[in-house]
């Protein structure tokens, strides 16, 4: 499972990442949604997988490691997920105005080709 | 008598702390929310309410100045534990030495940019107040927090703020530039996230003090995949911190921000540099078979990259906002260079010269705004040059030949007034060319005197090969800012014939003559400032009382938390 | 063990399965069905068909094991049952719309001959 | 958990997972823009159905309000996607 | 009356929704299932301009009773089609249904009834004529367009009319 | 307390001259005098002490971090050059009263002359080297300043920033030399450095240190090849040239050699430097002097000499060419600074000073002649005058060295070459000007200038004679004060006699005065008709090569910045990952990578079929992305959704609720953004060059690599045990303390409460700025129309599709059956929000969820029934909403001072209510309200604010119709007010 996971943090990463390096902004907009998922599974990924194990006190049930997933890596995938929307939502936004500005979708506001 | 001043300030906080900690972060976010519920329409309350969260902002800034600095030789380290939870369990706040000189400067800085911008550019867009104030909470946090993870938030808003401010006014430019500052740092956002998650990961704990206790603890097989995560967060934070080759967003985004803005966005690379340092003396104490830290030589090398292509760059541009930009990433060069050698002594000349540098660096933001204001009502152009063609470097004119009869130039031989805006301007201006470049009889003199003392070695330290580097680099980028800004100055000031006087509103003047007054304060007390500064060095380089202080700190008992021991919030 | 939760077991593993199922058929529809409007059928089953098994399922699983009704699990089925109608209401007007559009094999607006 | 259900929810699991690995065929290949939306609404009930078994599975009601939640606002995402086919934008 | 209570069917599905929610009868949480049960519908009032009305809750109760049937028949029709559509093509098509039904409530219920009924999606629905219907297999369409309105329509019209 | 004085007086009176009235003529030169005046007499009073004491200093603690302390000192050599300064610096005041015009602004001038005298008399009385290079810096930028003082003149500015450059940086490397010197002396006290002489020439760094040190004094003194600012400079007011370019501040130089001439000099490096440059620029300054056809250009090369036969003698490592040094100093400064007055005399009576021009003026000014006449022949050393005494002291040095045969042959040779030269170039000034044919080409009938303004040079002038007449008696003891600390305390044996008998000096001297004469009489016709405007025989022209230099630096500078330097953003990004990526390998690579331990969960064929499906989705989106937009959005979702199952799968329930409604409200937003981004069209011929296939291959290597990198690290970090984690501490405390038993919610909400106030203020700064940005939002040209689906339906006769703008629309068309849906929707919604977040703090759910769900409940409204509808019903303040949050957040946290525990402590209450029993009221409720209504009212504003772009689009096409112009659109639609503005009152 952990191979899947690995792999799967991998794969998002290097296509975010190939998105990321392209020169229209929307691929940008996409690449850098893609990151975020990479980088939120990548800190979800530090607390470990556990499965039936959900960070839900219950009483009888010893309150360690082993039996409960790390709620820490969770409050922190939680507000990295908040965080990510709010950026995407602006560099989406300013996108936009350059897309208004420049007449054009370059990253850099100006059509030179590819 | 500064120390009994001091003196009197500590005691008189006394009793607030340590909730005085935490105001820095709490006020501004008060204001903030009140005044985006004041809403857009009242202008004067908006105005009267944001000066006056800054104003209370300052005046808590320099409280916690004189209070860390109480005792002298002592450290006083202020910690405070937001939600009253026991350490490493919850979020720490921790105001040493060079936390409380940073929120102070960052505090002088807010101020002068707000007055400035109270005059015209608060009313190129909306909710200019609101997000100004959110500025300053996310640097005051970031220079505050003990807590990675907490730091990343606190960049995040940071960042996020100075998203809004840096487009604020919108156009082109600004809008270009902030696609590309937002994309980079988004990047950086995630490299940073990554970093946190792998110290996470190994350590266990976020507290900063609390992984660097557990450091030794971590086997050496793990040791690389923590190297690993900070080499990550490394390349975030300095990217933040404006280092070469991670910061070619620095210029256009600095120049294209409005004056107040660009004024305050000096202080973001200082954040970036800040988090740097904590990190690296926290994280990367040397080991056992050596004296340098991990990457150190990577630190040294990557500044004096950055200055050397800041002074490059400076060579080739005309333009004052540019330059500006261009100091900042000579400035944030500098830093980071010496840096990574791990002196104590380099490392408070270097506090120093940060003091100096931003407050120089701000001021030159904002005249740069009146400046061209000027030039534009004279020659009805805007000047917006980059680094297409601009003119040779030395001169605006062809050269004249040699031994021509000086009396048959027509200009007569008699001076020109020079009105009295222009003479405020002008002298600004020199002030902000001797900070950066380092020339006497400003502090920019004294703390490159202070580095380059301690790197040709005046304790006897043998000098490295890349110390000289760095001082042959530190000389010539102080000659080339020297040239390129008196140059620049020269075509801004001295206007043969026919300039249109600058309209200048006292409101504007105002904030520059502080600044400027701050740039003389450091100077005069230069003595007690580097001793200052080479104390937080001293601690930041041996950060056990840093570590001990947090480690003992012991939340307040209370009738949430029955089983607590008693304890105070403060050593 | 007794018979009777034996039983229990298997009600609930046979909702299960044919839940599974159902969704199954539904998916090889979406993919093997020939035009857009017809594949718009198939998803109706796990809309339908599947989650009442699963809801069931799960609701019987809670009662057998824990004893408690879950009834709050049928407010599913129920809230599907609202939601689902207006995506699907777009969807089939929008393909409708972009058909006519195309010239497909598609009645002619009303009021307008073919 | 008996043995039966446990077959049961690993069968059912995977018919989900398959029955997601088809749809998703029918999402890459379209071939129209509707198709893609379609797909996309499917996998979400898909998703919703794995949810609920793995409720069972883990013995578990924490995962119900997921599952409830797709239910009030998983459709959003497939009725813009499909009102912007319709109308070239989502909010008129 | 109307002003607190400006929806009471929705306020007594809201009410039970909230106990349902809540698998308890406790005080405090039927306190709250009132209390939400009423301040909901007034919040959500200036957006909800249509009043409800139904009668005949016996129809409605067979209606329900008669739609659940037909899902269920409806998706075995539907898996069957699915899984012989190899060997044997759907007869699905258009059809147009004439509605007599025009309150908004009315045909959003009969939109709802085709969706949860496999086999049969909602296409298209102009006022004044009718209701495109996309079904998955018909053979007869004249006789599914009278099926379809006495099954559904009418019931409906009972209801809301 | 008198020592610092004076240094004090000088900078105190500049800025009281600064603040004098503009044209305060008088007052500011009355002022600059008298300042000047009472420094020259304090400095006067000083000197029994100095004389006694050998050296008197004041210290006060400057920088003890460093060991520094500001340390004034005055010795001999440091007394006499203050006295020049001070002295020189009153009769230049004096003089520059009638020198400048009255409409000059010469407040400024005499503040700058006033801060110029402070900062030289800080370098002769440095008592450390630092203080010595703080003050040395501060003569070159007011050097500057006064260079620059008729800005509005291109020369003028022209030679100023020469001047600087050349200065200021020199006085940079001075820096280092002496922070070296300082090493190598162990410390930067004068005392110090001064008693280690042989230490410091011992020292390994002694070459450097002497080369850094050279450079700083060549350039300042104007020594070869640094010599060619000097004659730019003469673009200052005369005054200036007088007391800053003769008297004073290019004599820094040469003190900067005398004050460490125990400590540098007697090596032969010293030696060959020194005497090296020296010579050359002896030669060099007195050739070109005599074919100068600015008078002032004559005078600047004639310094420029007379600085190198001071280098000269200072380079011989003699004591008593030290003395004679000295000696020269002085003298230079009074005849140089007598003659420089006359010359601004001649200028400003005249109206030129042009040399081809002056002629014959002895008869119209008939004193002033003399005075110049007299001054000439002091520099051209003629006897019974001060320039004759050091000059032959200089002859006898330069004859009876003892050095190689070379040199012993040379050195007499330059030296009476330079005699020769100097004897023209006074010639030129002391007969070419005032005799000859009467003057007729002038701008302005010469005369006699006003009385007082040739008081200060008969003062001069009367010193000339005084010394030259009777050294010792007038000069001796203070040449001999003067001269001691020079040579390290014992004074060699010399005689100030004006007879030495007949001896090779005296042989030179005759042979350069006759020699003087020749030449300037064969030469003197055609100078003094046409003159030339260069200097023959020489290959470089200083000034030419300074900025050829520099456009060379800049051409150059710019041509690098532009390989090193990039303004577009893909490399910026590649870089960040590369450097990264490889950080993170280097770093591992340290240690070597080891796989953990931990018990591996069993793989399922669920996961796996799952992922497969995910990572297909991120491929494929990556791969859609630039010409499929929708369906990459569409793909981007599958990845999301994916993401939401794993977290549901890995125990994460809160994780997947906030996945879900952060999916949701993206996609939603994206679909927005899309609206206004025209179709790109595919393929354009880029596509398929070379060069952007190479950029592909390279940005796909570094997106695998890094990829695979990420995985690596993912692999090795969640096969790891995590023996360190603080999280047990979490999981014990969150019910007993926390108050609930949802962790992940005690976490944020009480644990890490104030990240959570910080990511809400993200939240909130973001929806903001959307809104700011878009006030201003321009679309692109293409996108401004209707969007075609709807520009098409409005062709068809009887549709449904109509926009749901007014009132009925709503209730119409294809929305009336879904808007009934979608209504009943939002009670059920809200609903489902208030049971989320009551229960988050106990089981799955919370402010967020909640927030996000009820914004997304609204969206489905304006989905339905469009922006104009809702809004006539419904006033919805989403700014409002974020103030009031982040006000109640901030106030829950702040309730615990209150009770005196730290901000955001948390407490649960357990009132008890009639009826209903006691209930738990935890704190952090209030705080998750105001997160809740943070949330809502930021993801509101950032939809809605995108969303109003329709209707801003739609009525500004309205406009547009009625105008009937087509221009028009583009602007009114930026000029339309958005109506959800949270500032509508
Ligand atoms: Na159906
Ligand atoms: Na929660």
């Amino acid at each position: 499972m952990e191979i899947v996971l690995s792999a799967a943090i991998g794969i998002l990463g290097a296509s975010g990442i190939w998105l990321v390096l392209r020169a229209r902004t929307f691929q940008v907009l996409m690449g850098l949604s893609l990151v975020s998922y990479a980088v939120n599974l990548f800190l979800f990924s530090m607390g470990s997988l556990s499965i039936g194990q959900e960070p839900i006190v219950t009483p009888g049930i010893p309150a360690d490691l082993a039996h409960y997933t790390d709620p820490m890596v969770q409050a922190l995938v939680l507000t990295a997920i908040v965080i990510g929307f709010a950026t995407t939502a602006l560099f989406l936004v300013v996108l936009l105005a350059l897309r208004g500005l420049a007449d054009n979708d370059h990253v850099d506001g100006k059509d030179e080709g590819a | 008598m500064i120390a009994t001043l001091t003196a009197a300030v500590a005691d008189a906080v006394a009793p607030l702390m340590p909730h005085l900690v935490v105001a820095p972060v709490v006020i501004p976010l008060v204001a903030a929310a009140a005044l985006l519920a004041i809403g857009e329409g009242r202008r004067g309350l908006l105005v009267a309410g944001s000066l006056a969260a800054m104003a209370v902002t300052l005046a808590v800034a320099l409280a916690l100045l004189a209070w860390v600095d109480v005792r002298g030789a002592t450290p006083v380290i202020a910690v405070y534990l937001p939600a009253n939870w026991d350490v490493p369990f919850g979020i720490v706040l921790v105001a040493d030495r060079l936390s409380a000189l940073m929120l102070a400067i960052t505090a002088v800085v807010a101020v002068c940019a707000l007055v400035f911008a109270v005059a015209r550019w608060q009313r190129a867009g909306v909710y200019f107040h609101p997000l100004f104030q959110l500025q300053v909470m996310g640097i005051n946090g970031a220079f505050l927090t003990a807590d990675l993870f907490n730091l990343f938030v606190f960049v995040e808003v940071m960042l996020t703020a100075s998203y809004a401010l840096l487009l604020h006014g919108s156009g082109r430019a600004r809008v270009q530039a902030g696609l590309h500052y937002i994309a980079v740092n988004l990047v950086a956002s995630a490299l940073f996230l990554l970093g946190v998650a792998m110290i996470y990961g190994i350590a266990g704990t976020l507290g900063m003090a609390d992984v660097a206790q557990k450091l030794p603890a971590i086997p050496p097989h793990d040791r690389g995949l923590l190297y690993a995560g900070a080499a990550l967060l490394g390349v975030a934070l300095l990217a933040k911190a404006a280092v070469w080759p991670l910061n070619f967003w620095l210029v256009p985004a600095y120049s294209a921000a409005a004056a107040p803005v660009a004024a305050v966005f000096v202080l973001l690379t200082k954040v970036g540099f800040y988090a740097v340092l904590r990190l690296w003396t926290l994280f990367l104490a040397p080991q056992a078979d050596s004296t340098t830290r991990f990457g150190a030589d990577v630190l040294v090398l990557m500044g004096l990259a950055t200055v050397v292509v800041a002074a490059l760059t400076m060579i080739a541009s005309r333009n004052v906002r540019r330059l500006a930009a261009l100091a900042t990433m000579m400035s944030a060069g500098t830093l980071v260079a010496v840096l990574g050698f791990g002196s104590a002594e380099l490392l408070g000349g270097a506090l120093y010269y940060l003091l100096g540098s931003t407050l120089a660096v701000a001021t030159l933001f904002l005249l740069a705004d009146l400046i061209e204001r000027a030039r534009e009502k004279g020659t009805g152009a805007t000047a917006d040059e980059g680094l297409v063609a601009p003119p040779p470097f030395a001169f605006d004119e062809q050269p004249v030949a040699s031994g021509v009869n000086l009396d048959d130039e027509e200009a007569a031989l008699i001076g020109q007034p020079i009105p009295i805006a222009l003479a405020f301007l002008g002298l600004a201006f020199i002030v902000c060319v001797l900070l950066i470049a380092g020339l006497p009889p400003l502090a920019g003199f004294l703390a490159k005197f202070t580095m380059l003392a301690v790197l040709v070695g005046h304790d006897g330290a043998p000098t490295s090969s890349l110390g000289w580097a760095v001082v042959v680099v530190l000389i010539l980028s102080s000659l080339v800012a020297l040239l390129v800004l008196v140059r620049t100055g020269i075509r801004y000031f001295w206007v043969p014939q026919g300039r249109a006087v600058p309209h200048l509103a006292v409101i504007e003047c105002l904030p520059i003559g502080g600044l400027v007054a701050g740039v003389v304060c450091i100077t005069v007390a230069g003595g007690p400032i580097l001793r200052y500064t080479t104390a937080a060095a001293t601690h930041l380089l041996d950060p056990s009382a840093y570590v001990q202080a947090v480690a003992g700190t012991k939340a307040t008992p209370g009738p949430t938390q029955p089983s607590r021991a008693a304890g105070g919030g403060t050593r | 063990m007794s018979a009777g939760v034996t039983l229990a077991d298997a009600i609930i593993a046979f909702l299960l399965v044919a839940g599974g199922l159902f969704t199954l058929v539904a998916a090889i529809g979406l993919v093997r069905l020939p035009t857009f409007f017809i594949r718009m059928h198939p998803p109706a089953i796990a809309n339908t068909l599947a989650v009442w098994c699963t809801a069931l399922a799960v609701i019987g699983y809670f009662l057998a094991h824990e004893g408690r009704v879950a009834l709050y699990v049928w407010l599913i089925p129920i809230l599907l049952s609202i939601t689902a109608p207006i995506t699907t209401a777009f969807l089939a007007r929008a393909a409708l719309f972009r058909e006519r559009q195309r010239g497909g094999d598609v009645p002619p607006p009303p009021g307008r001959q073919r | 958990m008996s043995p039966l259900v446990a077959t049961a929810v690993a069968i059912a699991l995977s018919c989900y997972a398959l029955a997601i690995a088809l749809a998703f065929v029918r999402l890459l290949r379209g071939p129209a823009a509707q198709d893609r939306v379609l797909a996309l609404d499917f996998l979400y009930i898909n998703g919703m159905l794995i949810v609920l078994v793995l409720g069972v599975r883990y013995g578990s009601g924490m995962y119900f309000e997921s599952a409830l939640l797709i239910a009030v606002v998983g459709f959003v995402g497939s009725a813009a996607l499909a009102k912007f086919l319709l109308r070239g934008e989502v909010i008129e | 009356m109307r002003r607190w209570l400006p929806a009471p069917l929705l306020s007594a599905s809201l009410f039970a929704m909230w106990l349902v929610l809540q698998g308890s009868l406790a005080p405090a949480d039927v306190a709250l299932a009132a209390l939400l049960a009423i301040a909901i519908p007034v919040a959500c009032a200036p957006l909800r301009p249509l009043p409800v009305r139904v009668r005949h809750p016996i129809v409605i109760a067979r209606l329900i009773l008669v739609v659940g049937y037909d899902v269920l028949l409806s998706n075995l029709a539907v898996a069957v089609g699915v899984l012989k559509s190899p060997w044997r093509k759907p007869r699905s098509a258009f059809v147009r249904i004439p509605l007599d039904i025009t309150d908004p409530n009315a045909l959003a219920s009969l939109c709802m009834i085709t969706t949860v009924v496999p086999g049969t999606v909602w296409t298209e629905y102009v006022d004044g004529h009718g209701l495109l219907l996309h079904v998955f297999d018909v053979d007869d369409e004249a006789s599914f367009i009278v099926a379809f309105k006495a099954r559904y329509e009418r019931p409906l019209k009972e209801i809301f009319e | 307390m008198e020592i610092p004085l004076v240094l004090l007086l000088p900078f105190a009176g500049s800025i009281v001259a600064a603040l004098l009235p503009t044209h305060a003529r008088s007052a500011a030169s009355g002022f600059a005098g008298i300042v000047a005046l009472a420094t020259t007499v304090l400095v006067v009073r000083l000197y029994p002490e100095v004389h006694a004491q050998g050296a008197i200093e004041w210290r006060q603690a400057w920088l003890p971090a460093l060991g520094v302390d500001f340390v004034v000192r005055l010795d001999g050599l440091a007394w006499m050059f203050s006295l020049l300064v001070a002295g020189i610096g009153c009769l230049v005041a004096f003089y520059a009263r009638y020198y400048m015009s009255p409409d000059d602004p010469v407040p400024r001038f005499f503040a700058f002359l006033l801060a110029f005298m402070g900062a030289m008399l800080g370098v002769v009385t440095a008592g450390n080297l630092i203080q010595l290079v703080f003050f040395w810096e501060v003569t070159s930028i007011f050097s500057f300043l006064l260079i620059g003082y008729w800005y509005h003149r291109r020369d003028a500015r022209r030679g100023a920033f020469m001047a600087l450059a050349v200065t200021g940086g020199g006085g940079l490397v001075l820096l280092v030399g002496m922070l070296l010197l300082g090493v190598a002396a162990g410390s930067y006290e004068l005392d110090v450095v001064l008693a280690r002489g042989a230490a410091i020439r011992e020292h390994a760094l002694y070459p450097v240190i002497l080369a850094l040190v050279l450079v700083g004094a060549f350039t300042k003194s104007a020594q070869f090849p640094f010599h060619f600012w000097l004659p730019r400079a003469m673009a200052a007011p005369t005054p200036v040239s007088a007391y800053l370019h003769s008297a004073t501040m290019v004599k820094a130089g040469v003190f900067l050699l005398m004050r460490l001439w125990p400590a540098l000099a007697g090596t032969e490096a010293w030696f060959v430097a020194v005497g090296g440059a020296g010579a050359a620029t002896l030669l060099l300054g007195a050739w070109c002097a005599m074919f100068q056809r600015d008078l002032k250009g004559l005078l600047a090369y004639s310094t420029i000499s007379h600085l190198g036969l001071i280098t000269l003698l200072l380079g011989l490592d003699s004591p008593l060419a030290a003395v004679a040094a000295v000696f020269h100093t002085m003298n230079h400064a009074t005849f140089k600074s007598s003659l420089f007055m006359a010359a601004g005399i001649i200028d400003h009576e005249t109206g030129t000073r042009d040399l081809t021009r002056l002629h014959g003026l002895f008869r119209a000014m008939p004193i002033t002649g003399a005075l110049a006449i007299v001054a000439s022949a002091a520099m051209a050393g003629v006897p019974l005058l001060n320039g004759f005494l050091s000059k032959e002291m200089f002859f006898a040095e330069a004859f009876y060295l003892d050095a190689h045969p070379v040199i012993q042959y040379a050195l007499p040779l330059i030296a009476t070459l330079a005699g020769t030269f100097a004897v023209v170039y006074a010639l030129r000034v002391a007969y070419g000007i005032f005799f000859g044919a009467a003057p007729d080409r002038l701008p302005h009938a010469p005369h006699e200038p006003v009385r007082w303004m040739r008081v200060p040079i008969e003062l001069l002038v009367f010193t000339c004679i005084a010394v030259g007449v009777a050294p010792a008696l007038v000069i001796g003891d203070l040449l001999a004060t003067a001269a001691r600390p020079v040579v390290g305390g014992q004074l060699p044996p010399y005689d100030l006699a004006l007879w030495h008998g007949f001896n090779a000096p005296l042989l030179m001297s005759m042979l350069a005065t006759v020699g003087g004469f020749l030449v300037y009489r064969s030469l003197g016709r055609r100078l003094g008709s046409a003159g030339l405007d260069v200097a023959p025989f020489l290959p470089i022209d200083g000034q030419r090569s300074f900025e050829r230099t520099v456009a060379g630096v800049d051409r150059a500078a710019r041509a690098l910045v532009r390989r090193i330097v990039t303004r577009r953003l893909q490399p910026q990004l590649a870089w960040m990952v590369v450097l990264a990526t490889a950080g993170a390998a280097l770093a591992v690579a340290q240690t070597g990578l080891v796989w953990g331990d931990r018990q591996r969960v069993a793989g399922t064929f669920a996961v796996a079929a799952l992922w497969s499906v995910g990572a297909t989705s991120a491929v494929a989106a990556a791969w859609l992305a630039k010409f499929h937009r929708f369906a990459a959005l569409v793909t981007l979702g599958v990845t999301g959704l994916m993401v939401c199952i794993t977290f549901v799968y890995f125990s994460a329930p809160d994780l997947a609720l906030t996945q879900l409604v952060v999916e949701c409200v993206t996609v939603v937003l994206f679909l927005l953004g899309l609206r206004w981004l025209p179709k790109r069209k595919l393929g354009d011929a880029s596509e398929r060059s070379p060069r952007t296939r190479l950029r592909r291959a390279r940005d796909l290597a570094v997106a695998i690599v890094a990829g695979a990198g990420l995985s690596t690290l993912s692999y090795a970090l969640l096969t790891r045990p995590a023996p360190h984690s603080i999280s047990p501490f979490f999981l014990d405390r969150a019910l007993p303390e926390g108050g609930g038993t949802n962790v992940i919610n005690v976490m944020l909400v009480d644990f890490r409460s104030f990240d959570t106030l910080g990511e809400i203020t993200v939240l909130g700064a973001a929806a903001l700025t959307v809104y700011a940005l878009l006030r201003r939002f321009r679309p692109p040209r293409e996108a401004v129309a209707l969007p075609a689906q709807q520009r098409l339906s409005l062709g068809e006769a009887a549709t449904d599709l109509v926009a749901p703008r007014e009132e009925a629309a709503a209730l119409t068309g294809y929305l009336k059956v879904p808007a009934v849906l979608a209504r009943l929707m939002l009670p059920l919604a809200v609903m489902v929000a208030v049971y989320l977040f009551l229960r988050g703090h106990n089981l799955p759910g919370g402010g967020f969820v909640a927030g996000l769900v009820v914004a997304i409940a609204f969206i489905m409204q304006y989905l339905v029934a469009g922006a104009s509808w809702i809004e006539a019903r419904l006033t919805l303040n989403p700014a409002r909403w974020i103030a009031v949050g982040l006000l109640v957040a901030v106030a829950t946290g702040a309730g615990a001072w209150v009770a005196g525990y730290p901000f955001l402590t948390t407490h649960t209450a357990h009132p008890e209510i009639p009826l209903l029993g006691r209930i738990a009221l935890p704190s952090a409720l209030f705080f998750d309200v105001g997160v809740f209504s943070v949330v809502t009212g930021s993801t509101l504003l950032v939809l809605l604010a995108l969303a109003h772009q329709s209707i801003r689009a739609r009525r500004a096409q309205a406009a547009a119709r009625d105008a009937a112009s087509p221009v028009a659109s583009t602007t009114a639609v930026a000029a339309l007010p958005l109506a959800v503005a949270a500032d509508r009152r």
